[in-house]
């Protein structure tokens, strides 16, 4: 496997002219600068400016390629992997990034100790990657070598279809060592029912096309300034300024007040408005998922497959993509999308089909079926543009079946989650954005054990879902995995159901006229460079 | 005749001042009432007079225990009402009602004067039947000079008289042995004055009434009243028969007084010699030392009357005064003389504004 | 003109009738001729019946999704106003007018309830208060005070974040215990007025029992300046239901419409469809405004320097 | 000639949705420099109303004065309101009631007083100060340096009335019009307001309109006297007359229904019936008729006029007979 | 007056220890939390569990509380988890609190300058058009629900027609921070173009924000000018012969200042409340959208020092305006 280096960054850009300020609206208060411990889009909005990684996606695709590394090999028992590093590349430090920082960043990651181990600090290293130095956890991550200033090896304890797939996810960006010794970046604390950052994770030093300039707290803006030593193509933006606009309405009410150019996840309903207005709405490939969850936990009648297809069978999909979700969305046959390996054309179909739903419930004995049905309040999602409209639209329909709704909604961090996770909810909307192309971060994370938000281990098929994915996670063989896969997308909706997919809908970005240069990427905004940006 | 109905001995009232920084703990005390005796006699009227704020209003209700008394006794009847409690103090109120000065305020305006009436009757179970009890307030609205269509009326249809009216015929509702009426008269207007006046007197002689009589109008005192009680200062500085009480006062404090009183004669008026007393009343909350009349006193003499408390002794049969010189005053052996007024502040209150 | 005749008129005049008029008799008459109630009153008798009446006079079913093949999240469409739908449809396809026409029972319910929650609980705390007066209304007021001092909107959202499970009820209860300190305090301090006063002397001296005394005499006389605040809170509440449904801690189950979720919802889109925003604003704007020209009035009426 | 010459004053009331309501009708009286004036009556019979018109001081709105009010030679009631005003407070003065609530809480006394000071005469505020403890000194306030400083509520009732009378007397008015200034006061405070006003009008020769509705206080003080009755003067005579003949059966029977302290006890008072509330309007009766013991049937058929007897003015069908 | 203040703040202390158990033991019996809020969608059953302990949210609530008094007493209320995650709250508290004081003081400042000349003015006119119309504007000013005037007023001005920002304090402008006070900052470093952009921002907001307090004080000075004028000591100065200047000034405004001060020191202390609801429409970064975040987001460490700080200022705010009524009313001045 042999990625190819060239930036691309600059074909795509175009002629846009040089320079100008770029005024953004975020959606979300960055959490800190230091990606490693961030597990949020705005944060790694942000820091992928700043940054790069040893690899990353082609542009708008989900197709790897060099970055840092000019080249890269997997061993062939897929233990081990050589990076190729580019020459002449400086951190904004002035530091030289060489074999030996990208070595230090491993170490760094791996090294964690006290509450930098805890998952609400290095979530995605505990979740992809496990355990730390200290052994007490299993660990994918083994060693990092530097065989020369240009050669980095990364050995790894067993194969994964995702590793190389992960160092390209902004959490693994690589940091300037010298800085991060400076401003101790490893010294996060855990304070109250909380954790603090070190002075680093507010003066990133990376060798992206951007740097920190001011993070302006009391004003809720953060102002980046181009690298002007950046080791490929310059920045055509002077600067970017993101205000911090939580509510997306606010967002789009700035853009139209002009004061902004741009924002993250416009409202779908707003999308056709927004572009006959003259706007750029810019819908990023479909990578991600909207399902409804079925718990099996509480309610014994929803351990019966029956019941979870008659479900299947009463909920409109058609409709509810048509009515409640954007341009461009689909209805979900299986739970990942097409662009991600594994997907299997041959699922089994639920088409609306309310008679078949009823007969179902009836042969299950359970044509008195009663749900409380959560939906999360005071939050949408890219998979998930309007909660209270989708739960509206689904409860209609299961009503229709003659199931009894009981609706719960709680805030999405105020309990929704959490309640989730215990199982106490019967049916509940949730979905996914994918990190990366590889199923294991779809299905593989869903159901990767039996006390998941489904409750599967109430079923005898529990264990085997289980099992059959971390086989075919760790299966070296690319065309094998790929088929393990598919056969456990079939099952998933032939066999098991734990959930009904729903849909996958285009998360989008909007810009102002005349800005070019912006490439919508399927893994959104942590993926998405602002260097190839010009105002027109 | 001569057969107390009521006596009380050394009823003292004094008010907590209360002030502090989380909890309010007592600072000093308003001493409203402060020791008064005194003997009231089945079927007599006992006139009480005083300037406001000496305590009048405070004696009666307490003898009432409509405030509770901080020391002493109150007897009526035999009884000693400050070891009633609950359910025997309320029964022992139907024996002794109240009338009060301002006759608005002193009646529920959410009542008819039916309901008015009736509720004193029902709370003593005097009510005995729709038909007996409808005769019983026809008879007593007819008693105050009321008439009968006045029962579905409320009370702010009603003149001043007519409500003083009112608010005589429900004391008179539970048949009470006793009255005091707190300045029954002095909201009303002068012609109307005489109408209630009489009308009380009347009402004492048909229904063998006991009054104690709080009025600071000493005219109007001294013509129902068969003995009157001078107050100053929340104590009692001179009792007598009304009639010997204006022939001779006895205590520089009510000479003062009567000499203050306008008489509607210019005759009268071109000849009087006034005592024009100088400074005001002193605050209850810190009176003077010694006699409490001390700093206004034309006849004060030095040490005795600074320092030592005076006590109320009978001078003459049934006159009794508290001056340590009343004999040597009467007598002209002590002569008046000028009196620096005194600065007095009325209480300062703490008015917070309220928050809500 | 004879005697008998000026007689007559002069006792006509004074004795305006035998039946006698009650002070509220009399705050009635004055109100029958302010303007202002007029308006007032209008207003919520209008919105009375059409909470009662709307069952019959809605169109539709109001969480029957009709229209729903007319909606498009993709294209912003929500069904037009047509035949049958006079005002057109909301963004799930429901009737809008049977929708607002519903809402006003939602609305109407948690004004009256959460008044009346508010009511009883001040009612209660004010008369212990009031009437035991000591260490109990020490205590009470204590807690009053610390009710008192958060901001009442605060307090409604923090009582109803309260609730696990979030509906229509608990913002009645939120709205309604942010009123009953102000309820209590109002009706204790005018209780201690009332206890001060000479006709509650009078019934003590008359030996009325203390119960009695609480509440025939202390109570019904204390309660004007509470009914007052309740007209007014009437308005106040549901303004704060409005805005806690504003900030998502309303029903949850948007089947039943009430206007606050209605117009907290259509937010977004007032732009591109003002006009569901704008009839629930304007219903919570008018039969707030109504409740509270009554208040207004009644206050005036019940004003003692009004009174002749 | 007279100071103050009040010629049939009217003053109506009306509100919207009621009948006009004339509270004082066809009041006329003279007052001559250094007299005291008596107005007498009950309570609402209108002697605040006369004294507030004669100010100026009625409501704006809903009421209309007739008749005339000569103050020396000007037209009072011609004046326009700023022309009122350069004269009340420094040609005519005026006491009120209530002396707590008619003195402005939150302004030291010094300021209320030195206010008229600086309005009428010009001075400044060190002068006026100067002068302000000279007149609250005169007016027997103890310590009055220190007096000035404080605040109403800090002074007793009595010296909260004493302050009053500074205030009007500040500029030295010709008139003097005191509206029941000792009602509110305790007898032993009354008799030394009573007694200061008496000195001050002899010094100063000030005319004094004294409103009262006690009857001993206008005997000890004043040189002639009004008695009022549903907002008409019933009887006029010089005190000694008035109170040695009551003619007036009001007049008389006021007299008759107050006990007095000097008088042997154990007669029986004589009560005017009914009340003020029993009154009938003036036009084609006398008010008083319902009340009157002497009524005739002309009473409540002819309006009685104002007839002058000897030394005395009588508005009555059937006075009292003079007895002796 | 000293004992007065003393008492208040002793009252205050009693109040804000009571306040804050119970909000404690209400937030930490809320369902989310830290745990949700920290993991996010990728929480799993087990990390969730093993956060929980390691956070001590598993020990007894009285423990926790003890723990949190603790080092609430050291100036540590703990980290903000959905506001600005990973800050102190007291340092978020101390970025935005300026925002909500700006703010409040504008709106305040608004209604004071509007309020009290058209009440007094109303009073004066009584009955005439000019006080029914006016009547009939604050009637509605406070029926129509903030968040929605707020919305409309950013429709209007901001959006449709772009004559005033629509959200935020300042620009990102090249501003220099010294005091937090946006306004005050550009006036002390003589960056005048940042206080104007600042000032800008506030507009809308607190007109917002004013509308209620606007009002309230309005009916309050009318009804308060309505009473003094027929004061006998009104009377009593007419008899002077005073000015009308005068009159109005010393003897009719300054009584009827008095009920109005009360007023606007309730209302200031209640402008929390509105900012809560118009600051997240303005995306106005300031205590009221903080509080409005933390709902949402459970933060919940935010949540307890903000409605601590809610109660405290609010009574703070209640003391000064009965120390400054003592000021104007020497009857409450007594000893
Ligand atoms: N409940 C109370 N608490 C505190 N002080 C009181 C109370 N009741 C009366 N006082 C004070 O006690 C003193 C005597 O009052 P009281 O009412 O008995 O006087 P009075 O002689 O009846 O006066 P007046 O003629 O004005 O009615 C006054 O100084 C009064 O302020
Ligand atoms: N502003 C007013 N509007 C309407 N009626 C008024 C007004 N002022 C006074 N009156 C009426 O005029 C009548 C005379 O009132 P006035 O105040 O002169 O009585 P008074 O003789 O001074 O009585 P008092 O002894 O009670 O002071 C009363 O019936 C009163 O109700
Ligand atoms: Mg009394
Ligand atoms: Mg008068």
């Amino acid at each position: 496997l042999t990625g190819c280096a060239q930036s691309q960054r600059g074909d795509q850009g175009g002629g846009g002219k040089t320079g100008g300020t770029l005024n953004f609206g975020l959606e979300g208060q960055p959490k800190l600068f230091d990606p490693f411990y961030a597990n949020e889009g705005a944060t790694f909005t942000v820091t992928h400016q700043i940054f790069n990684n040893l690899v990353t996606f082609k542009p708008g695709t989900t197709e790897l390629t060099g970055d840092l590394a000019s080249s890269y090999e997997t061993a062939a028992d897929g233990l081990s992997y050589t990076f190729h590093l580019r020459a002449g590349v400086k951190f904004t430090d002035g530091t030289t990034f060489d074999a030996d920082a990208v070595c230090k960043n491993f170490t760094r990651w791996y090294n964690q100790t006290g509450a930098g181990q805890s998952e609400a600090v290095s979530q995605y290293w505990v979740d992809n990657v496990g355990g730390f130095a200290d052994g007490k956890d299993p660990s994918l991550y083994k060693g990092c070598q530097a065989k020369d200033t240009s050669t980095a090896v990364v050995s790894v304890t067993k194969t994964s279809s995702q590793f190389l797939d992960l160092l390209a996810e902004a959490p693994f960006a690589i940091q300037s060592p010298t800085a991060m010794d400076k401003g101790k970046a490893n010294e996060v604390k855990q304070q109250g029912d909380s954790f603090t950052f070190p002075d680093y994770s507010n003066a990133p030093v990376g060798t992206g096309p951007f740097k920190l300039a001011k993070n302006d707290v009391a004003n809720k803006t953060i102002e980046l300034v181009r690298n002007e030593d950046y080791w490929g193509e310059k920045a055509k933006l002077d600067k970017i300024i993101f205000k911090v606009i939580g509510d997306e309405t606010v967002r789009k009410q700035e853009l139209q007040s002009g004061g902004i150019d741009g924002y993250n996840l416009p409202s779908p309903a707003d999308w056709s408005a927004l572009e006959t207005a003259g706007y750029q709405v810019l819908k990023r490939p479909v990578f991600n998922v909207l399902y409804l969850g079925v718990g099996q936990k509480n309610n014994a009648s929803l351990r019966d497959l029956k019941v979870r297809q008659a479900l299947a069978y009463a909920i409109n999909r058609d409709q509810l993509v048509k009515t409640q979700l954007p341009a461009g969305a689909k209805v979900a046959t299986q739970f990942q999308p097409e662009n991600v390996d594994g997907y299997a054309k041959d699922v089994q179909a639920y088409n609306y089909d309310l008679a078949r739903a009823k007969q179902l419930l009836n042969e299950a004995g359970a044509s008195k079926l009663s749900v409380n049905f959560y939906w999360p309040s005071e939050v949408t999602r890219p998979y998930m543009p309007n909660p209270q409209n989708i739960y509206t639209a689904i409860a209609n329909d299961l009503k229709a079946a003659g199931i009894t709704v009981n609706a719960i909604t709680k805030p999405w961090n105020g309990g929704y989650l959490t309640d989730v996770d215990q199982g106490k909810a019967d049916l509940f909307l949730l979905g996914w954005t994918g990190d990366i192309p590889a199923p294991a971060n779809w299905t593989g994370t869903f159901f990767a054990s039996t006390t998941n938000r489904f409750g599967i281990g109430n079923s005898p098929w529990g264990q085997q879902l289980v099992d059959s994915l971390k086989a075919a996670d760790a299966e070296p063989d690319t065309a094998k995995r790929t088929a393990d896969y598919q056969d456990i997308n079939k099952k998933l909706m032939s066999d098991y159901l734990p959930g009904v997919p729903l849909s996958h809908s285009p998360p989008a970005i909007v810009f102002k006229k005349g800005i070019t240069g912006f490439v919508p990427s399927p893994m959104t905004s942590s993926e998405e460079s602002y260097a190839s940006v010009s105002l027109g | 005749m001569s057969e107390p109905l009521v006596s009380v001995e050394d009823v003292k009232v004094h008010f907590p001042i209360k002030r502090g920084v989380v909890l309010d703990r007592t600072i000093g005390y308003v001493y409203a009432v402060d020791g008064v005796s005194l003997t009231i006699q089945r079927g007599e009227t006992y006139g009480l007079v005083g300037e406001s704020g000496c305590g009048k209003s405070t004696l009666g209700r307490g003898m009432l225990r409509l405030v509770e008394p901080t020391g002493g006794r109150v007897v009526f009847d035999g009884t000693d009402l400050s070891a009633l409690r609950g359910e025997n103090l309320r029964r022992m109120r139907r024996r002794m009602q109240m009338v009060f000065q301002d006759p608005l305020s002193s009646l529920d305006p959410r009542q008819s004067v039916e309901s008015i009436l009736v509720e004193g009757m029902r709370a003593h179970e005097l009510d005995k039947g729709r038909e007996e009890t409808g005769k019983q307030l026809r008879e007593l609205l007819s008693a105050v000079g009321l008439p009968s269509t006045a029962l579905r009326k409320y009370p702010h249809e009603f003149s001043g008289g007519q409500r003083q009216r009112i608010g005589i015929a429900r004391a008179l509702a539970v048949k009470p042995d006793l009255i005091i009426a707190d300045e029954p008269v002095s909201a009303l207007d002068v012609s109307v004055q005489a109408q209630v006046v009489n009308l009380l007197e009347d009402l004492q002689e048909q229904f063998g009434l006991t009054y104690l009589v709080i009025a600071h109008d000493l005219a109007v005192v001294r013509h129902i009243s068969d003995r009157v009680g001078v107050m100053y200062l929340g104590g009692l500085v001179e009792e007598a028969g009304s009639d010997e009480l204006y022939a001779e006062p006895l205590h520089p404090y009510t000479k003062a007084l009567l000499s203050a009183v306008p008489v509607p004669d210019p005759l009268v008026e071109d000849r009087r010699e006034r005592i024009l007393l100088t400074g005001d009343l002193p605050s209850p909350a810190a009176p003077p030392t010694g006699c409490r009349f001390h700093t206004r006193c034309p006849w004060r003499q030095a040490e005795r009357c600074d320092t030592e408390r005076p006590v109320l002794r009978e001078i003459l049969g049934g006159h009794r005064v508290a001056c340590h010189f009343a004999e040597e005053i009467r007598d002209g052996k002590i002569r008046p003389h000028e009196v620096e007024p005194v600065l007095v502040h009325p209480d300062e209150v703490l008015i917070a504004p309220d928050a809500g | 003109m004879t005697i008998t005749s000026r007689k007559a008129r002069i006792d006509k005049l004074a004795e305006n009738g035998d039946a006698g008029v009650s002070l509220v008799a009399s705050a009635w008459r004055r109100l029958r001729r302010s303007p202002v109630f007029l308006v007032g009153a209008a207003i919520i008798v209008a919105f009375v019946l059409i909470a009662l009446l709307s069952p019959l006079l809605a169109p539709h079913d109001p969480s029957a999704t009709l229209l729903l093949d007319q909606v498009s999240k993709a294209q912003n469409k929500i069904p037009d106003p047509q035949p049958g739908y006079p005002l057109g449809g909301d963004d799930q396809g429901r009737d809008f007018l049977s929708r607002l026409l519903i809402g006003s029972q939602q609305t109407l319910m948690v004004g009256v309830l959460a008044t009346l929650f508010g009511l009883a609980g001040g009612l209660v705390l004010g008369t212990l208060a009031g009437a035991l007066s000591g260490w109990v209304d020490t205590v009470v007021m204590r807690i009053v005070d610390v009710m008192l001092s958060i901001p009442s909107i605060l307090l409604a959202v923090s009582i109803a974040a309260l609730f696990v499970h979030p509906n229509q009820y608990t913002v009645i209860v939120a709205v309604a215990i942010v009123q009953i300190p102000v309820f209590a305090r109002l009706l204790r301090g005018s209780m201690l007025a009332q206890r001060a006063s000479d006709h509650v002397l009078a019934a003590r001296a008359l030996g009325v029992k203390p119960g009695a005394i609480v509440f025939r005499h202390m109570l019904p006389n204390s309660l004007s300046p509470v009914i007052v605040q309740a007209t007014i809170v009437l308005a106040t509440s549901i303004i704060d239901a409005a805005a806690l449904s504003f900030l998502g801690l309303g029903n949850p189950d948007d089947s039943v419409p009430e206007w606050g979720s209605m117009l907290g919802r259509s937010q977004g889109l007032l732009d591109s469809h003002p006009e569901l925003s704008f009839w629930p604003a304007c219903c919570i704007i008018v039969v707030a405004l109504g409740f509270t020209l009554c208040g207004e009035s009644l206050r005036d009426a019940l004003d003692p320097k009004n009174r002749r | 000639m007279a100071l103050l010459e009040v010629r049939d004053l009217t003053v109506q009331f009306r509100r919207r949705g009621e009948e006009p309501f004339t509270a004082v009708d066809g009041v006329s009286f003279d007052v001559d420099p250094g007299q005291t004036i008596g107005l007498v009556g009950e309570s609402g019979c209108g002697k605040s109303v006369t004294s507030l018109a004669i100010m100026g001081l009625l409501p704006r709105k809903g009421n209309q004065v007739t008749g005339s009010v000569r103050f020396e030679d000007t037209e009072l009631l011609s004046l326009s309101q700023s022309q009122m005003r350069d004269r009340r407070g420094r040609d005519l003065g005026m006491v009120f009631q209530d002396p707590l609530s008619s003195l402005n809480p939150v302004v030291s006394i010094g300021l209320q007083v030195t206010e008229v000071l600086e309005r009428h005469r010009g001075m400044a505020r060190k002068a006026a100060m100067v002068e302000a403890t000279e007149l609250l000194d005169k007016v027997g306030i103890p310590d009055p340096g220190r007096r000035l400083s404080e605040y109403p509520h800090q002074l007793s009732g009595g010296m909260r009335q004493r302050a009053l009378i500074a205030m009007a007397l500040a500029c030295r008015p010709r008139l003097l019009i005191a509206d029941e200034p000792t009602t509110a006061l305790d007898v032993t405070i009354q008799a030394q307001i009573l007694a200061l006003l008496k000195e001050l009008v002899t010094d100063t020769g000030t005319a004094l309109i004294m409103i009262t509705h006690d009857l001993g206080v206008v005997a000890g003080l004043c040189d002639e006297v009004n008695v009022l009755y549903g907002g008409r003067v019933v009887e006029r005579a010089a005190r000694h007359e008035l109170f040695a003949e009551p003619r007036h059966p009001y007049t008389h029977g006021l007299l008759a229904s107050i006990p007095r302290l000097d008088a042997p006890r154990g007669e029986k008072l004589v009560p005017i019936k009914g009340s003020v509330a029993d009154n009938i309007p003036w036009d084609g009766a006398c008010a008083f008729a319902p009340r009157c013991p002497n009524a005739l049937d002309t009473c409540t058929q002819v309006t009685p006029e104002q007839e002058s007897l000897a030394n005395r003015l009588l508005r009555c069908h059937n006075p009292v007979e003079v007895t002796a | 007056m000293l004992r007065y203040t003393v008492r208040r703040l002793g009252q205050l202390v009693l109040v804000v220890l009571v306040l804050s158990l119970l909000i404690f033991a209400w937030l930490h019996s809320l369902p989310g939390g830290p745990v949700s809020a920290l993991l996010g969608e990728r929480a799993t059953p087990e990390s969730t569990r093993a956060l929980t302990i390691q956070l001590g949210l598993d020990q007894p609530i009285f423990v926790q509380y003890w723990k949190f008094l603790l080092r609430a007493l050291s100036g540590d209320f703990g980290v903000s988890l959905g506001v600005q995650p990973g800050a102190s709250v007291v340092d978020v508290f101390l970025t935005r609190f300026p925002a909500t004081i700006e703010l409040s003081v504008c709106a305040i400042i608004l209604a004071i300058v509007f309020g009290i000349p058209l009440g007094y003015l109303a009073a004066r006119r009584r009955g005439g058009w000019f006080d029914n119309l006016s009547i009939g504007a604050s009637l509605i000013g406070v029926a129509v629900p903030v968040f929605f005037l707020a919305f409309l007023l950013k429709y209007i001005f901001a959006v449709k027609l772009g004559i005033l920002p629509s959200l935020g304090r300042q620009d990102a402008i090249d501003a220099t921070r010294v005091t937090g006070f946006f306004v005050l900052d550009g006036l002390l470093t003589q960056e005048w173009d940042a206080s104007l952009n600042a000032l800008k921002h506030l507009i809308l907001p607190s007109i917002a924000l004013a509308t209620i307090p606007f009002a309230v004080i309005f009916r309050i000075t009318r009804a308060a000018v309505l009473d003094v004028q027929d004061e006998d000591y009104v009377r009593t100065a007419e008899s002077k012969g005073l000015t009308t200047r005068v009159i109005r000034a010393r003897h009719v405004l300054r009584n009827a200042m008095l009920p109005v001060v009360t007023t606007i020191g309730l209302q200031t202390g209640a402008l929390l409340a509105g900012a809560v609801l118009t600051e997240g429409v303005f995306n106005f970064p300031g205590v009221g959208d903080a509080l409005a975040t933390g709902f949402r987001q459970h933060d919940y460490p935010m949540l307890e020092m903000l409605v601590l700080v809610a109660a405290i200022v609010y009574v703070l705010v209640n003391l000064l305006v009965d120390l400054s009524y003592a000021l104007i009313d020497p009857r409450v001045r007594a000893k």
